[in-house]
């Protein structure tokens, strides 16, 4: 199993490397942490002509909170610096919790942030968490640049809409209002596995403990992170309560999703753990939006 | 033949100068470039842990990388960490609770518990379990690996 | 794993015959498609490359076609081999006029997939063999209807079929709608590939109708 | 005779080397100007070869050479059987069909080789495999057991008239007799899936044929190295004495590296003889799914005959035994499941008929239990479900039917994996079970436990099963010892190891006989330069054949110690004292020579010896079994299910185990953790799923689910030793012995925690989804 030949490429700058993409497009392959991509190379299902290592390039590893009270995220942060990161920790609690979640302490260390979001995998967990937290990302080619909203970005199983000279550099992501709760819920057969579903949550309260805004985003249940845009309708405007919360779960494993079977799960287990998982991270997020956020 | 890359890697304190081709992996560099043959190669797709390596102290996927990509960066393999008649305390503590049968897949757990050890001088055994999560081993079932890694801490807490 | 759907081109269907019995318009319909030679008595060969995310290969397809009953129905036999691994399908189309001036097709087959695609691609290459039949019978009927309005205009009606990236794309958005779990082997990609060759359509010889 | 070291926990002797990365495994042998293989293996079932092109493969810069069955000429043939079939038994019908080194004319699993590229190194050789261009016709590839058999299925080997590779009946007693008089009778249909063994290292092969000395040597993987030499020296006209085959450390076997000849056993060897050139091929992991053996399904058709009291009066079970492509194995594992089908009860009447059946698949050999788990799984369900009906307590039918301790040796009357008659030697059941309920908390459980689990809404629920397991099985083993002039002890035995601490072991058996450290004893396993003889390491025998030939040998050269000594200390051999390296008079401690002294005094450069004398302080002795020693135990877990979810939580489990003597208690346990991980796998985990084109849609770690460490509970252990009386150390095998209850306790556990759903298990492995479609079509 291993990788067929490739021209290998280095680039020291984005500038260069924008031009080495406008040269070969579709041709060429970037490689960040390479947790995702290395291992197609090695059973030869991906045999990119052209690889281009963005390891080289200085400024694109940061954590930097924003002056709203939001936060930046350098594109080749590893994973393992978010997870000990302490602006995220206080910023962005939900991004905090997801990261033991993601694979293993090993691919951890390599893995980087947008790597994981290019890559686009329907199971990955910060794809799914960067729509829960209402997230951007840069995208920078020899064209200029623009900022694609996370809810935008992913079209399909493994496509994004990053043009095929583009790089995504960073992501954003706002301050997270008042009397928010979050919560990340997975079902794997083995802890470290790719969840069979899983579910991101956040909610809002507002001062007379209504639910103001809410996400309920799944990953593992179709080509790319689903938002229960129906599910977080109902939630919407209503007293917390276990009727609600139960419609609401009901929506969204009937209505926002439609999973598919593979080898570990049926659709209809699919969509039981959906309604199961949901319940469970509504009821975390709301006790942790009462005593608002901690 | 693929334009070849020179290479300079600081392994085991000593530094390696090679030129190589861009493809060839890590994890076949240090076993065929630098015939350190302890890192072992179970699945090539990232999920045995059997070729865990420390790249700048952090532990990895030795299968996951190109050899170029560790060019100028420092790599630790399971033959820097001592000799048959000067162990590492882990290894002291594997060979007294019996946390090896085969022996294949030990020097990925030896090089995982490493920097695990170092942010974790006291771990439950609970810890321990989330914390080799990432490395199959076939022969052990991991509970003497475990009472390995408990008496490591041990071992190395003393002053 | 079983494959059916159907299909309603705006067109008569002697026009849909006709128009398939074009190989080169068949060709557009298969992105990626870099040639269809006629090789035999039924039977066609050609090269595809095809890309689905990271995933792209090329692959030597063979295509027989059996048992035509012009211009109602017939079956395809299709062989397509790549480094990737192989996709064998057979397929029975059957062509029914509507009135308006449409005719539906229906096609049912049964696609075998197998090497690197199989063991880790599976389910990928179900939904996403869906959305290129799709794509490719779309392109087929821009075909169609650009053939029938050149015909009652009188002028040449030039049609220009998507690019290779653009079918990718297109393929990938249509593959959105249909929902599907990502494989477990999360970083597998689409293995779309092959599934081009089943669309094939009908492929009369030059002198049936 | 002190036992100094025997049966003490000591640490081992392989372990620094294996600690520092500087154990030699094969993948580690680098020879000067070494070419590297990779296989063409089929994508295709089953499939007609029509022709292969090489010419592209062949011009990529770095490819030394391409071979195909053609270039093999009439090198080119099946592999020599491993097993022959049970002449023992009456009208047996066995097909033995035996795989190819490379395919000639029909493709018949996913994965078989078909060309083998030969490069500078491996990375070119899989380039250019890519380049070889393959025309075959695709056939209606076989999967499905029942179908395989149906008169008008496509055949596997088209010069069979059905896709049977062997069908065998063996009876005890007379069953239709005993199901008249029976006044309960349950019939079950079992669907009993095993899995790959997916040991960390996979399979490798170095060959270098030395066109000067003329000699062979082969670095392989293997589990059985003597057996192999013997095999390729025959095959390629060579003499026993030219072939070397080493098996050096082997990263985990677990049964299917004892399968021979492996297609790749037989090209590499040909092709290093060929190029005179060394030759390294090495299996990646998505080659082990395809190309090394796993065990897989069986189908049970099940019954049982029990008196109102419990008393179980026969058993009867026809089944089905998937062996893939070819057969070279023989009936071992069906046999095995056999000789487990009446489990640790007497049960004084039975009949059961095996019917092996060819498919598409990769070919299937013993894996960690051998068969085993699947005959366990049959009658502890049984029993389960015969208790449910008669309101019995599963402690008290088990007990009621236990073969009593005086009834052994205790005859099956039926033969068993080794076509010897299946003879229980030695067992005590009764006290095993009730240490494991008590261990458990059986009775607390049941009724305090429980039912507050229950108000709590916890799904949480108890399995105790018994388990005899059939180990130490013939033909022989052989070692020999050599005390040498530096006082160092050299052993060397034909089996090889594969991580079971054999060079500890071992090194006790002598340490204890000769009088030195364990430390001391330098062991050779494994290499056929070093011990001629022998048969290798498989069926939980290591423990049993080798060591006892260890004993053996040792207590041979005891005596030789003894009788040199006494000559040259003037002193009764009965007042001799061995010990630390020393030979003493045992009263005075001055009055005495080292080991080393009397080897060299044994060995003398000038004078003579008296006639008849053999030179030196060595030995060397066989053991070969009268027949194989039964170990058994008694496993008993608590788990949790979570009834939203459907995941598992093995809250306890508690293992009482009696393999006879003891040798070394710390590396006992570690075998018997082992054998658990490998079982848990078998029951909730690890599953090989084919599609109905006979392709392997898991062939990744990814997908196929070996348990990790947090899927594991703590695993609390007893012993209990009843020796065995085959052979002088009374020792007993275990290295499957964890593997093989599992399955039917987990299926046991799960009833018992989900009886609100009154489930019942028919099948092995499950998943959360597989139990969420049986919870639900329940509905």
């Amino acid at each position: 199993m291993k990788p067929a030949p490739f021209k290998y490429l280095a680039p020291g700058t984005l500038e260069e490397t924008a031009d080495h993409l406008d040269e070969h497009g579709y041709d060429a392959k970037l490689l960040a942490g390479g947790q995702s991509l290395v291992p197609m190379m090695n059973f030869r299902l991906v045999q990119p002509e052209v690889l281009i290592d963005l390891n080289n390039i200085p400024g694109l590893s940061y954590i930097r909170p924003d002056d709203e009270g939001g936060v930046r995220i350098g594109a080749m942060t590893r994973h393992y610096q978010v997870e000990r990161n302490s602006v995220i920790a206080e910023h962005l609690p939900l991004m905090h919790e997801t990261m033991p979640h993601i694979a293993t302490v090993q691919i951890r260390s390599r893995g980087t942030f947008g790597g994981s979001i290019a890559h686009a995998d329907p199971s990955a967990e910060l794809a799914a968490v960067s729509i829960a937290l209402d997230g951007e990302f840069r995208l920078q080619s020899k064209r200029g640049e623009r900022w694609v909203k996370a809810n935008e970005f992913f079209v399909g199983m493994f496509t994004t809409v990053l043009e095929p000279d583009e790089i995504l550099v960073e992501a954003r992501f706002p301050k997270i209002p008042e009397r928010t709760g979050w919560a990340i819920h997975e079902v794997a057969r083995r802890s470290h596995d790719f969840a069979i579903v899983g579910v991101t949550a956040s909610l809002t309260l507002d001062k007379k403990k209504n639910i103001q805004d809410a996400r309920l985003v799944y990953l593992s249940v179709g080509e790319y992170p689903i938002r229960a845009v129906q599910a977080e309708g109902v939630l919407r405007g209503h007293e917390p309560s276990d009727d609600i919360f139960a419609a609401a779960a009901d929506t969204a494993a009937s209505r926002d999703t439609d999973p598919s079977s593979d080898i570990h799960a049926t659709s209809d287990f699919r969509r039981h753990l959906i309604n199961v998982l949901t319940l469970r991270a509504l009821h975390t997020a709301l006790e942790r939006a009462t005593n608002n956020g901690k | 033949m693929e334009d070849l890359f020179n290479v300079s890697i600081l392994c085991n304190g000593k530094m390696y100068e090679r030129s190589i081709e861009p493809r060839l992996l890590l994890s076949d560099f240090l076993r065929h470039e630098l015939d350190l043959t302890g890192t072992h190669v179970g699945c090539e797709h990232g999920v045995c842990g059997a070729c865990t390596v420390l790249v700048d102290g952090l532990p990895v996927r030795s299968c996951l990388m190109f050899a170029v990509q560790a060019s100028g960066h420092e790599v630790t393999t399971v033959e820097g960490l001592g000799e048959p008649d000067n162990l590492h305390p882990i290894q002291e503590a594997f060979w007294e609770a019996h946390g090896l049968q085969c022996g294949f897949c030990t020097p990925g757990f030896l090089m995982t518990l490493i920097p695990f050890l170092k942010e974790n001088p006291k771990p439950t055994r609970e810890d321990i379990r989330t914390a080799i999560s990432g490395n199959i081993c076939r022969c052990t079932g991991y509970q003497h690996i475990i009472d390995a890694v408990q008496l490591a801490a041990q071992k190395m807490s003393k002053p | 794993m079983k494959l059916e759907g159907e299909y309603t081109f705006d067109g008569p269907r002697e026009q849909v015959w006709e128009l398939v019995r074009d190989p080169d318009v068949l060709v557009t319909a298969l992105p990626g498609a870099k040639s269809l030679e006629q090789v035999g008595e039924n039977e066609y060969e050609g090269e595809m490359n095809l890309r689905v995310g990271p995933v792209a290969g090329v692959f030597a397809g063979r295509l027989v076609v059996s048992n035509e009953q012009p211009p109602q129905s017939c079956t395809l036999t299709v062989e397509g081999k790549g480094k990737q691994g192989f996709v064998d399908g057979t397929g029975h189309v059957n062509l029914e006029e509507l009135e308006d001036n449409k005719t539906l097709m229906k096609y049912e087959g049964d696609v075998q997939v197998g090497g690197k695609l199989a063991s880790v691609g599976q389910r990928l290459v179900d939904t996403a063999s869906k959305s290129i039949i799709r794509q490719g019978l779309d392109t087929m009927n821009k075909a169609l209807v650009a053939r029938v309005e050149a015909r009652e205009t009188g002028e040449k009606v030039d049609f220009t079929p998507p690019s290779e990236s653009e079918f990718a794309v297109s393929v990938a958005k249509d593959m959105a709608g249909e929902a599907l779990s990502s494989t477990t082997l999360k970083w597998v990609v689409g293995a779309a590939i092959v599934i081009i060759l089943i669309l094939v359509l009908v492929l009369i010889n030059q002198n049936g109708l | 005779m002190t036992k100094k070291y025997l049966g003490k926990p000591i640490t081992r002797n392989e372990d620094p080397q294996l600690l520092t990365g500087q154990a030699l495994f094969v993948d580690d042998v680098d020879l000067p100007d070494m070419l590297h293989a990779a296989f063409l293996r089929s994508d295709y079932a089953h499939a007609h070869l029509k022709s292969i092109d090489i010419s592209a493969a062949l011009e990529k810069p770095g490819v030394v050479a391409v071979y195909t069955a053609d270039s093999m000429g009439d090198d080119w043939a099946p592999g020599p059987p491993l097993v022959s079939p049970p002449p023992t038994v009456k009208d047996v019908v066995f097909n033995s069909r035996r795989q190819v080194p490379l395919v000639k004319d029909k493709i018949r699993h996913v994965g078989e080789a078909i060309a083998v590229v030969i490069a500078e190194n491996r990375y070119i050789a899989e380039d250019a495999a890519e380049d070889i261009l393959v025309d075959l016709e695709p056939l209606e590839a076989v999967v499905d057991l029942e179908a395989a058999l149906k008169p008008d299925c496509i055949l596997i080997h088209d010069d069979l008239e059905s896709n049977l590779a062997a069908q065998l009946v063996q009876n005890k007693g007379d069953y239709q007799a005993a199901r008249e008089k029976a006044d309960l009778i349950i019939k079950k249909h079992f669907v009993i899936e095993r899995g790959a063994a997916a040991a960390m290292e996979n399979r490798g092969i170095v060959a270098d044929w030395d066109v000067k000395s003329q000699h062979l040597t082969v670095w392989d993987t293997t589990q059985a190295p003597i057996p192999i030499r013997n095999g390729l020296a025959a095959r390629y006209g060579l003499s026993e004495r030219q072939v070397r085959v080493i098996a050096p450390f082997i990263g985990g076997a677990f049964g299917p590296k004892m399968m021979m000849f492996y297609p790749e056993e037989l090209v590499i060897p040909w092709a290093a003889i060929k190029l005179g050139r060394p030759v390294k091929w090495i299996e990646d992991r998505r080659e082990n799914f395809y190309a090394t053996t796993q065990e897989r399904i069986q189908i049970h058709e099940a019954e049982i005959a029990l008196t109102s009291e419990g008393r179980v009066l026969g058993i009867s079970d026809q089944f089905l035994h998937d062996t893939g492509a070819y057969d070279p194995y023989g009936l071992t594992i069906p046999l095995n499941t056999q000789s487990h089908l009446l489990g640790v009860y007497d049960i004084p009447n039975f009949t059961s008929e095996i019917k092996v059946v060819f498919t598409n698949k990769v070919i299937s050999t013993p894996v960690r239990g051998a068969g085993r788990p699947q005959g366990v799984y049959a009658i502890e369900r049984l029993l389960d479900m015969a208790a449910k009906e008669l309101g019995m307590d599963k402690v008290e039918i088990r007990k009621l039917n236990f073969i009593p301790p005086d009834a052994f040796p205790y005859e099956q009357n039926y033969i068993d994996q080794a076509f010897a008659p299946l003879i229980f030697d030695s067992g005590n059941y009764l006290p095993a079970i009730e240490k494991a309920a008590e261990l458990i908390g059986y009775e607390q459980f049941l009724k305090v436990d429980q039912p507050r689990y229950r108000s709590e809404g916890r799904h949480v629920g108890i399995g105790i099963v018994a388990f005899p397991e059939t180990t130490g099985v013939g033909p022989y083993e052989g070692a020999r010892i050599t005390i040498e002039p530096s006082g160092k002890v050299s052993v060397a035995t034909g089996v090889g190891t594969q991580g079971q601490g054999h060079f500890t072991t071992f090194a006790q058996i002598v340490a204890d006989q000769v009088g030195v450290n364990p430390r001391d004893v330098n062991l050779v396993t494994g290499d056929t330069a070093e011990f001629h003889w022998g048969t290798g390491t498989f069926a939980s025998r290591g423990a049993v054949v080798a060591a006892n030939a260890i004993h053996a040998s040792a207590k041979a050269v005891r005596k030789k110690i003894l009788e040199h000594a006494s000559k040259h200390l003037g002193a009764p051999e009965g007042e001799l004292e061995i010990e630390d390296g020393q030979v003493r008079v045992a009263d005075i401690p001055r009055m005495s020579i080292s080991l080393g002294e009397l080897a060299e005094l044994a060995n003398p450069l000038r004078g003579a010896v008296e006639p008849g004398t053999e030179p030196g302080l060595e030995a060397t002795a066989y053991f070969g079994p009268q027949y194989g020693a039964t170990a058994f135990g008694v496993h008993s877990m608590i788990l949790e299910v979570d009834v939203e979810t459907m995941t598992v939580d093995i809250l306890r489990y508690v293992v009482v185990e009696d393999c006879g003597t003891v040798l070394n208690p710390l590396i006992l346990e570690g075998q018997i953790h082992g054998g658990i991980s490998m079982g848990i796998g078998n029951s909730y985990y690890e599953k090989l799923v084919y599609d109905d084109n006979g392709q392997l849609l898991n062939a990744s770690l990814a997908d196929y689910l070996i348990p990790m460490a947090t899927e594991m509970p703590y695993i609390e252990i007893e012993h209990q030793e009843t020796p065995s009386p085959l052979n002088p150390l009374g020792s007993k095998g275990v290295g499957e012995a964890g593997a093989i209850p599992v399955p039917a306790l987990f299926a046991q556990a799960l009833e018992n925690a989900l009886s609100d759903y009154d489930l019942e298990i028919r099948e092995t492995p499950l998943s959360p989804n597989r139990l969420y479609e049986l919870l639900t079509s329940k509905g």
